[in-house]
């Protein structure tokens, strides 16, 4: 009972400081200033970090009433039409409570991060009311034990995400990017919806353990078409191809929203869902391999992207993408727990290199173009040693985070027969750690390139901005040993060990123990191996000045390589234009859509309403046309009458004559 | 000497030789009417068609309608009619004037109606007599007063309202002018 | 000629006392538009209860040529109501341009007494000579503002084609009679009876009989294609002149129609219903198309009445069809009444706003006429909403009652009902367009109209009919049911 | 054959169309009031004639006739009434010009 | 009179008593303009507690009807004054009384000329209204059905704007053409009852028709000629492809409380006959028409949307979305599924609120900058901060955004539509992504971005939201939120009316649809 209280406590602060900032503290940030306005907000995120770190502890300890398969409550009927009942309610199982843990941490520490970082802008109440409302529908998200409630919170991080990344909603690309980012997530959403009415019909419940323990009764095809309509939801949210289009766009947001929502929280959604779902996708195999292709299919052409932008967040996004498609790829091969350990790493790096970023980018006031920076290192040294530290980590470098479980999912996907999703993410591996050393040596490294007037500026950020940075190293740092150990049986593969049991029986590839030795160990070799040259050669090209090793960057190489011959020269563009995806949707959406729309438009008013109006005119026309018989010549009536009169006559002698 | 029952040569009884003649005079009075230029001798014209009709009445045997359509028609219809004549016109128009644009729509459509009718009471079985019947004045009297009472009384209202109406609009006003609400 | 045939005929020989008396009083006292005005009111009240007394013993007169029934009553009081009204709605409009009340009210009394005559006549003979009586009248009252151009212009050009018509007529009426060898409506029914039997022949006389007929009663009551009069006649008359010519001889020419169609020729209703049925979806869909084009608010009522003839005739296919329905008769003295007071009360606006001369009843008149006279707008607003057919007002539930009849005897009845609801849709938008000019225009400042005690008085009372025979049908519905009866009986 | 009531009602129809011929062609309002009279008066000498050839109609038909001279004597008195209003008011007696209403 | 279980006249009450307040304001004298507002608005407010206390006294599992009157009215053709509600008819009653007495107060500020008349006009239109959802006869129900077409005609076209004519006249002319021909089906209607019965009693009494359609049955080709005439005046109202067009001249054109009324309420009396009479009255020729209506719904869903998206005029915009909104009341009625059509009617509620909410504040900022074309407004969101966030509220809720009303009703049609045909539900459910462009684009435009051009030269002008504006959006977002959280709230109400139309019309659809779309 006192953990049901602490469950509902978890998203029900963030929801209580929403509505009341949102409703007063405009008024109250303009009389008593804003931390007055945003002391409710941040104390209502960490009171409800507190509740989640019990609750999640009491889960994952498997302490009463969670137990193994952890515990339900139900709150109130919510839809009670005839058949379909939607009863809200929350359910918290381990996975759940891998999930709070990441989600309530890093937004704590974002919120008070945001403190610094907002200090300037006069909407901060309104900052705060959004970032409190998205921990809110996060929070119901992971919570909900409906797959209804699950998709109302899946809007509300999308209304929440749209409000942030329009959150300078003077700015029109923070408009546009705000308003792309809620219509693609749509098109994710419609199929979503559309496997939620499926799993209402074909099993008349949307209770989610209901249909996880009987989802075996349905046939194959039908399990089939809702794993993929449910995957085509997570796509939207966790911006898999071809959905991936508004996550850099969504950078325009301020950086603790990226941070938060776009690199470790909201975007990871899509991967909760279907490790939530894993039954249904344990029994739809064919619906696996989609999820593996696209998720690996994302990684590398993200991967790809990111070694050309020059945007600081973008290179992030990009990132981000690629990671969230191994994550997808390790969901696909059947590495459950291997994908949720990289989400929760994941979200801690990514998050912190986010928060680094922001801070960056606040430290040289505003600007994000890498081709601005250089040589920052030592201006910033905290944000300097935590970006390494997040950059190492993303890179798989042991011990660090990302190691442990980006080595993990290449090794499960290798173990389980998915050679092809290895390779790749092998490469991909490589390529991350290049484009990550990239983004060091432009950013911190090498000679600066800071504009000249902002210069002397140049400062490290608040106190509470930095401390976010050193808290969130540390799980950056230790979250793998923590967790990823020991080899064999982890802590994380007992703690999700009951979420994915049967499914993983059922599929008929076990989660191999991992060891140092065999195969694994020469699978880890090969992995830091291509990690370590990826390091290198960025190393090479965009210079180093590290510990007095000193190496200047090497513009003219690049663009050598870039240059080289046909196939080079269209690698090089296609990675600077995102291979044309904007291109592509703007051409198909925005000119032939418009085209579409305004030519509907046109047919509504020359068809459909021309002919009510020609309806109209004809009637008039008659009518004008009828009254000129009226000469006015009484003569011409009485012709007209007699006219009449011989018809009539005629009329008369045929009816009779019929008779 | 005795006048034969029927014209010689021709085999016609008098009194169809009297109906023809009567007939033609008819007609060909009515034609005049509608087709002469000068109204007054259209006026003329009328009153040679109506004496024409009272003659046939007394070849239908019906004596009473003739007086009362020599009286009636001659007599005060026919001059009312000239007397407008004169009091709206003085001269013969020219042909443009008389007939409309369209008298030969007019014609043709009259032909059609002439035809029509004609074919329509010649396939008509009227249920008549073969001989026509006389009718006495005295019969005719009480009938008109056993059976036609009413429609008697009320072509005498009727005449009531149109003499005081007519006199109304007929009468001429001290204050003359043009006045007119355009509708 | 008996007493009885006397209280019989009372009605009618009431009316022609009160029209005599008012030459009399006007030889005596001439001009006097007071004491006109008192007599013919008391004189038409006089009518009135003459007519519900002896309606009170149906009965026949002059050896069967005079019938009164339940038909007889519910006209003669619809009559004598339609020409209080008009006298009523007439006296300030004649007085503003001098014209003589006394043989205004006269000639009109004169009039309504054909129409009583019709609504009783059992004879063919009879019927003639009541059409006569009430049209004769007619055109003297159409040009009546003998000074006027126009109404002068009407009058002769409604006169001439009436008279042309009754000729039509009276020949028909010649054939029907040397068929059937009786002016009596019951006799003409048998005979015409047993040559539906068959036991007689059916021979093209009748049917030009028929066609004549049929020509006739159409120009009375303006159907298309013998519609032409009527535009001319409505825009030229003085307006409460126009009012009454919508309205007493159409519906006196309907009251013809029940007595010669359905009680004489109904026999023959086989033959003539395809007739009917051609004459009322031409009129109505002419009468509304012409009138959707016309900026002259008369004339524009003018094609509305047509229309308005059309909706009627629809009552009377019903009850043609084979699958007879009487509820058709019904529903056509229904609308009957309704039409009366509605058509009746637009054109008293149109008369009251023409009491100053000059006023001329282009639509531009009606501009801003909600801001100016607010009462009169609101009042042609309800006229106009219950010649639409909008409910709850008494044109719906006319409509309303026509349509059923149509849809019960289905059929060709049946598409007629639909065509006439596709074309009071048409209709609402002619009628709107003046509702468009009073409160949706701004019109010229111009100082409001003298109005009367007694103009409000007519106007509130066709407005307060409008409305209850909207809401409250239920007395007169059972009085057209009676009188339908009766006639088929 | 001649003697005969078709006879008389081919008379009468003659006699009416003659009478239509002339109420449609002619200008003059009085000569189409002269045709109306034509008109009604082929009316009459069809019933007439229907009285005289019809046993049934043998009374009827002449006092029918009588009624119906008198209603065409009314008519002619409210038409010349109306012909001299208006030519008063236009000074032509030419009705294809009262046209001002129209349409 | 007779009243079932009560003796007072309880919703007879509610339906009249904003005409007696039209009376009343008759014969206000001119000039005092106060107590002509005070009592339109007290009128509609007594009208909306009558409202309530007939809401709180309704028992939603009765079955049949509540609060039965039922007085003779033209005995000969058994036509009767009965009225009565289920809980569909409570529901919507309700929501009538609620948008009234709002747009009554949302017309306090921009209605200055011919007040008096406005007010009246506005309370004969709620009589009108509440009269269509109560009346239990058909007769009643084609009075009132019809009396609810003049103060709207008048309404936009004395006060309402430039083109205000012609659009006026376009809404009355098509309401009229079907709804003339639905006098015709329902007198046929009655006739052929009367002839089965062999009397004119009870022959337009909405309850024994119910009864002899579901027992007897009317005939073939009468329920398909009635069918499609009611069908006609319905979609028409509704209003459904291809008989839209009114919609969005009316809107325009309209002032903002018409705008308001005519989207909340107008809308939903063709729903609402399609449920109360169309579907048990004829159930066969419902069944055989249902797939193509169920097309038609599909197009105007989609359609509708892909023409909101390029409307310069944000009034225009609004209605193009009502259009396709509607679409999905009609697709979840003809589905013949019970979420189906609980969602339809929930959809037809949410609807309402939120799309008058919608109208209220375009009218918000017409009054102050007399401009409705969404390229010259812009910005906005710096000037007008609680506007802006008020109007995003309503455009979420709009888009059907989960927590609000919009998403459950729009979710449950579709649930149904899918229970009946997944693809038709794939269709439907696209519409969520347009819906989405079409409202943030709109959103995007007024309220981001610098302000405009336009916008900066009205200077003070361009003040921010007043209070009494607030006060009139309050209790729609309140109810929009309630419904959202609580939406069995309304659906524990319509259950049984839902359950009894469905009954009458079940089975077929599925099989038909898979005809048409083979």
């Amino acid at each position: 009972m006192p953990y049901d209280l602490l469950i509902l406590i978890v998203p029900t602060l963030p929801l209580a400081g929403f509505a009341f900032t949102a409703l007063f503290g405009r008024r109250l940030q303009a009389r008593s200033g804003r931390n007055a306005a945003s002391a409710l907000p941040i104390g209502a995120v960490v009171v409800s970090w507190v509740a989640a770190m019990v609750v999640a502890a009491a889960a994952l300890g498997r302490a009463e009433p969670f137990g193994e398969h952890g515990h339900s409550i139900g709150l109130w009927q919510w839809i009670p039409a005839g058949k379909f009942v939607v009863e809200a309610g929350f359910h918290v199982d381990a996975l759940t409570a891998c999930l709070l843990i990441v989600v309530t941490t890093i937004g704590m520490l974002v919120h008070i991060y945001s403190i610094g970082y907002m200090s300037h802008d006069p909407g901060t109440w309104r900052f705060f009311a959004y970032l409190n409302l998205f921990m809110f529908s996060m929070l119901l998200l992971v919570l909900a034990d409906n797959f209804l409630v699950i998709f109302v919170a899946w809007e509300l991080v999308g209304l929440s995400s749209y409000l942030l990344i329009g959150f300078w909603y003077r700015k029109r690309s923070a408009a546009l990017a705000s308003k792309k980012a809620f219509i693609v997530n749509r098109v994710g959403d419609v199929g979503f919806a559309l496997g939620i009415m499926l799993i209402f019909v074909s099993l008349g419940t949307l209770n989610v353990q209901e249909v996880l323990a009987r989802i075996g009764e349905l046939d194959q095809p039908t399990i089939t078409a809702i794993a993929l309509l449910v995957f085509c939801g997570a796509a939207g949210k966790s911006a898999q191809f071809p959905l991936h289009v508004w996550l850099p766009d969504a950078m325009e947001g301020p950086t603790p929203v990226s941070a938060l929502i776009h690199a470790a929280t909201m975007v990871n959604a899509g991967v909760y869902l279907v490790a939530r779902a894993n039954p249904i996708f344990g029994h739809a195999q064919s619906a696996m391999v989609v999820v593996a292709a696209i998720g690996i299919f994302t990684a590398i052409l993200a991967a790809s992207i990111a070694f050309t932008q020059t945007d600081i967040k973008r290179v992030l996004a990009y990132s981000t993408l690629s990671q969230l498609g191994y994550m997808f790829a390790a969901l696909g091969v059947g590495a459950w727990t291997a994908a949720i350990f990289h989400l929760m790493a994941h979200g801690f790096f990514k998050g912190l290199l986010f928060l680094d970023s922001g801070s960056v980018i606040h430290a040289v006031h505003e600007e994000q173009d890498m081709r601005r920076m250089g040589g920052l290192w030592r201006r910033i040294p905290i944000t300097y040693w935590t970006t390494l530290i997040g950059s190492l980590a993303i890179a798989g470098i042991p011990p660090l985070a990302g190691f442990f479980s980006k080595d993990e999912i290449l090794a499960e996907a290798f173990k389980n027969g998915f050679l092809v999703v290895w390779a790749i993410g092998f490469v991909v591996a490589g390529m991350t750690a290049f484009y990550m050393f990239r983004l060091m040596g432009m950013t911190f490294w090498g000679p600066s390139h800071v504009a000249p007037e902002i210069e002397p500026l140049v400062h490290e950020s608040p106190p509470s901005m930095t401390v976010p940075l050193v808290i969130l190293a540390i799980p950056t740092i230790f979250l793998g040993l923590v967790l990823g150990l020991p080899f064999g049986n982890s802590l994380i593969h007992t703690w999700l060990e009951p979420v994915f049991a049967e499914t993983l029986a059922a599929s008929g590839h076990p989660e191999a123990a991992f060891s140092l030795f065999g195969i694994d160990g020469a699978l880890i070799l090969a992995s830091v191996g291509i990690a370590t040259v990826g390091i290198l050669v960025a190393w090479h090209f965009f210079g180093v000045e590290l510990l007095g090793l000193r190496r200047a960057p090497r513009p003219e190489q690049v663009t050598a390589i870039a240059e080289a011959n046909a196939a080079t020269r269209f690698l090089y563009r296609a990675s600077l234009n995102k291979w044309w995806f904007d291109e592509l949707n703007d051409l198909l959406f925005i000119r032939v859509g418009g085209r579409i729309a305004t030519a509907c438009w046109w047919f509504d008013r020359t068809i459909v309403d021309g002919t009510v109006n020609g309806l109209g005119a004809l009637a008039r026309g008659l009518g004008t046309g009828l009254r000129r018989v009226q000469t006015g010549r009484v003569q011409n009536y009485a012709l007209g009458i007699a006219i009449g009169l011989i018809v009539m006559a005629g009329s008369y002698l045929v009816i009779v004559s019929g008779r | 000497m005795a006048i034969p029952d029927t014209i010689p040569f021709i085999g016609l009884s008098w009194n169809d030789l009297l109906f023809l003649a009567f007939a033609a005079l008819l007609l060909g009075s009515g034609l005049l009417v509608v087709v002469m230029r000068d109204i007054i001798r259209c006026g003329l014209a009328m009153i040679v068609c109506f004496g024409a009709l009272a003659g046939i009445y007394v070849i239908l045997g019906a004596p009473l309608i003739a007086g009362a359509q020599v009286l009636i028609y001659i007599g005060a219809i026919s001059v009312l009619v000239l007397f407008a004549i004169m009091l709206t016109q003085t001269k013969a128009a020219p042909v443009r004037l008389v007939f409309q644009t369209q008298a030969v729509p007019a014609a043709i459509l009259a032909v059609i109606l002439a035809l029509i009718l004609v074919l329509v009471i010649g396939a008509t079985d009227w249920g008549a007599a073969a001989e026509r019947l006389q009718v006495g004045t005295a019969e005719l009297a009480r009938i008109l007063f056993r059976d036609f009472v009413l429609p008697f009384e009320v072509v005498s209202v009727l005449l009531l309202a149109a003499v005081i109406g007519g006199i109304y609009l007929a009468k001429r006003e001290l204050d003359q002018g043009e006045a007119t609400d355009r509708g | 000629m008996t007493v009885q045939d006397l209280t019989t005929i009372a009605p009618f020989v009431a009316a022609v006392l009160v029209a005599g008396a008012l030459i009399v009083v006007d030889l005596i006292v001439p001009g006097s538009r007071r004491a006109t005005l008192a007599i013919s009111l008391a004189g038409l009240a006089g009518v009135a209860i003459v007519t519900l007394i002896t309606g009170a013993t149906p009965g026949e007169a002059f050896g069967g040529s005079y019938r009164l029934d339940a038909l007889t009553t519910f006209l003669d009081l619809l009559f004598v109501a339609v020409v209080a009204l008009t006298i009523v709605f007439a006296k300030d409009y004649l007085a503003a341009r001098d014209l003589p009340l006394a043989e205004f009210a006269a000639v009109l009394i004169f009039a309504m007494s054909g129409a009583l005559l019709i609504s009783a006549a059992a004879d063919l003979l009879v019927l003639f000579l009541g059409l006569e009586l009430m049209v004769l009248p007619g055109y003297l009252l159409a040009g009546f503002a003998k000074r006027d151009a126009l109404s002068t212009e009407g009058a002769i050009k409604y006169f001439l084609l009436g008279s042309f018509s009754s000729a039509i007529f009276l020949f028909g009426l010649a054939f029907i009679w040397g068929l059937t060898g009786s002016t009596r409506v019951d006799v003409v029914a048998t005979e015409l009876g047993k040559i539906v039997a068959g036991t007689a022949p059916l021979s093209a006389g009748l049917a030009m009989g028929l066609a004549f007929l049929t020509t006739g009663v159409a120009f009375k009551i303006a159907a298309v294609p013998f519609h032409y009069w009527t535009p001319d006649a409505y825009q030229g008359s003085p307006t409460p002149v126009t009012g009454y010519l919508s309205v007493g001889p159409k519906i006196g020419a309907f009251a013809l129609i029940l007595r010669l169609f359905v009680g004489a020729l109904g026999p023959l209703r086989e033959d003539w219903l395809m007739v009917i049925v051609v004459l009322a979806t031409v009129t109505m869909t002419l009468g509304n198309l012409v009138a959707i084009s016309q900026d002259n608010v008369k004339r524009m009522l003018a094609y509305s009445s047509i229309a308005h003839t059309g909706y009627m005739l629809v009552g009377l296919a019903a009850w043609a069809s084979p699958h007879s329905s009487i509820a058709g008769l019904e529903g056509l003295l229904y609308y009957g009444a309704a039409y009366s007071f509605m058509n009746l009360g637009a054109f008293a606006v149109v008369a009251a706003l023409q009491r100053r001369r000059g006023v001329s009843s282009a639509i531009e008149t009606f501009a801003g006429l909600g801001r100016r006279e607010p009462a009169l707008a609101l009042l042609m607003t309800l006229f106009l909403l219950s010649l639409t057919g909008i409910p709850p007002t008494a044109g719906f539930l006319a409509k309303a009652y026509v349509v059923l009849a149509a849809v019960e005897a289905g059929g060709p009845a049946g598409i007629l009902a639909v065509i006439l609801v596709l074309n009071a849709a048409v209709a609402a938008f002619y009628y709107l367009r003046v509702v468009v000019y009073m409160y949706m225009r701004e019109g010229k400042d111009v100082p409001a109209v003298e109005k009367s005690g007694l103009l409000r008085l007519g106007l509130a009372g066709t407005a307060i009919l409008t409305v209850l025979l909207g809401l409250y049908p239920g007395p007169l519905v059972r009085v057209v049911e009676d009188a339908a009866r009766a006639l088929v009986s | 054959m001649i003697n005969s009531l078709d006879a008389y009602l081919i008379l009468s129809a003659l006699l009416f169309c003659i009478g239509t011929f002339g109420f449609l062609a002619r200008r003059n309002a009085i000569s189409m009031l002269m045709s109306i009279e034509l008109m009604l008066n082929a009316v009459n000498l069809a019933i007439v004639a229907f009285g005289a050839f019809n046993p049934l109609l043998r009374e009827q038909g002449s006092i029918i006739a009588l009624i119906v001279i008198a209603v065409a004597a009314g008519e002619a008195t409210v038409g010349l009434a109306i012909v001299i209003a208006i030519f008063r008011n236009r000074r032509t007696p030419l009705v294809d010009e009262y046209d001002a209403m129209r349409q | 009179m007779i009243v079932e279980g009560s003796s007072l006249p309880l919703l007879s009450l509610v339906t009249f008593v904003p005409l007696v307040g039209a009376l009343i304001i008759a014969f206000i004298p001119k000039g005092n303009e106060r107590a002509v507002r005070w009592t339109a608005l007290g009128a509609a407010f007594v009208s909306f507690g009558l409202s309530l206390l007939m809401l709180i006294g309704f028992d939603p599992l009765a079955s049949g009807f509540s609060y039965v009157e039922r007085v003779d009215w033209i005995p000969v053709f058994g036509v009767q004054y009965k009225v009565g509600v289920d809980g569909l008819g409570a529901v919507l009653v309700v929501l009538t009384t609620t948008l009234s007495w709002i747009s009554i107060l949302a017309s306090f500020g921009p209605i200055k000329e011919r007040l008096k008349e406005y007010m009246i006009s506005f309370l004969i239109l709620e009589v009108g209204l509440i009269g269509v959802f109560v009346a239990l006869d058909l007769f009643l129900f084609y009075v009132f059905w019809e009396v609810v077409l003049v103060p709207m005609y008048l309404i936009i076209g004395i006060w309402g704007g430039s083109n205000r004519i012609y659009a006026t006249i376009k809404f009355v002319l098509y309401t009229l053409v079907g709804s003339l021909l639905m006098l015709v089906a329902i007198l046929a209607t009655a006739y052929t009852y009367q002839a089965a019965t062999g009397s004119w009693t009870n022959a337009f009494d909405f309850e024994s028709l119910r009864t002899f359609a579901g027992t007897v049955g009317f005939a073939n080709g009468l329920q398909l000629f009635a069918f499609l005439a009611f069908f006609l005046a319905f979609a028409i109202k509704v209003p459904m492809f291809p008989f839209h067009t009114w919609l969005p001249d009316a809107h325009v054109e309209a002032p903002t409380a018409g705008s308001v009324i005519l989207a909340a309420i107008m809308l939903k009396l063709g729903a609402y006959g399609f449920i109360r009479f169309a579907l048990p009255l004829f159930p066969d020729a419902a069944r055989t028409f249902a797939p193509w209506i169920i097309v038609l719904s599909l197009i105007a869903i989609i359609y509708g949307a892909i023409v909101a998206l390029v409307q310069p005029d944000l009034k225009k915009l609004i209605a193009y979305s009502s259009v396709s909104h509607m679409g999905f009341v009609t697709l979840g009625i003809f589905v013949f599924q019970e979420q189906g059509m609980q969602g339809a009617i929930l959809q037809m509620v949410n609807h309402g609120l939120i799309t008058g909410a919608l109208f209220l504040l375009v009218g918000v900022i017409y009054e102050r900058t007399h401009d409705r074309t969404i390229a010259k407004l812009g910005g906005l969101a710096g000037r007008t901060p609680v506007y802006a966030a008020a109007f995003g509220f309503f455009v979420f809720a709009s888009v059907g955004l989960p927590g609000l009303s919009g998403f459950v009703g729009e979710f449950l049609v579709l649930v149904g539509a899918f229970t009946a045909n997944p693809y038709v539900a794939a269709v439907a459910t696209s519409c969520m992504i347009l819906a989405a462009a079409y409202l943030l684009w709109m959103f995007q435009r007024l309220f981001t971005g610098e302000l405009s051009e336009f916008l900066t030269g009205l200077g003070g002008h361009l003040t921010d939201i007043r209070p009494v504006e607030l006060l009139t959006l309050a209790p729609l977002g309140a109810l929009i939120v309630v419904f959202g959280l609580f939406p069995g709230l309304i659906l524990n109400l319509v259950q049984t009316s839902v359950t009894t139309v469905l009954e009458s019309v079940q089975g077929g659809t599925v099989a038909a649809f898979h005809v048409l779309v083979r």
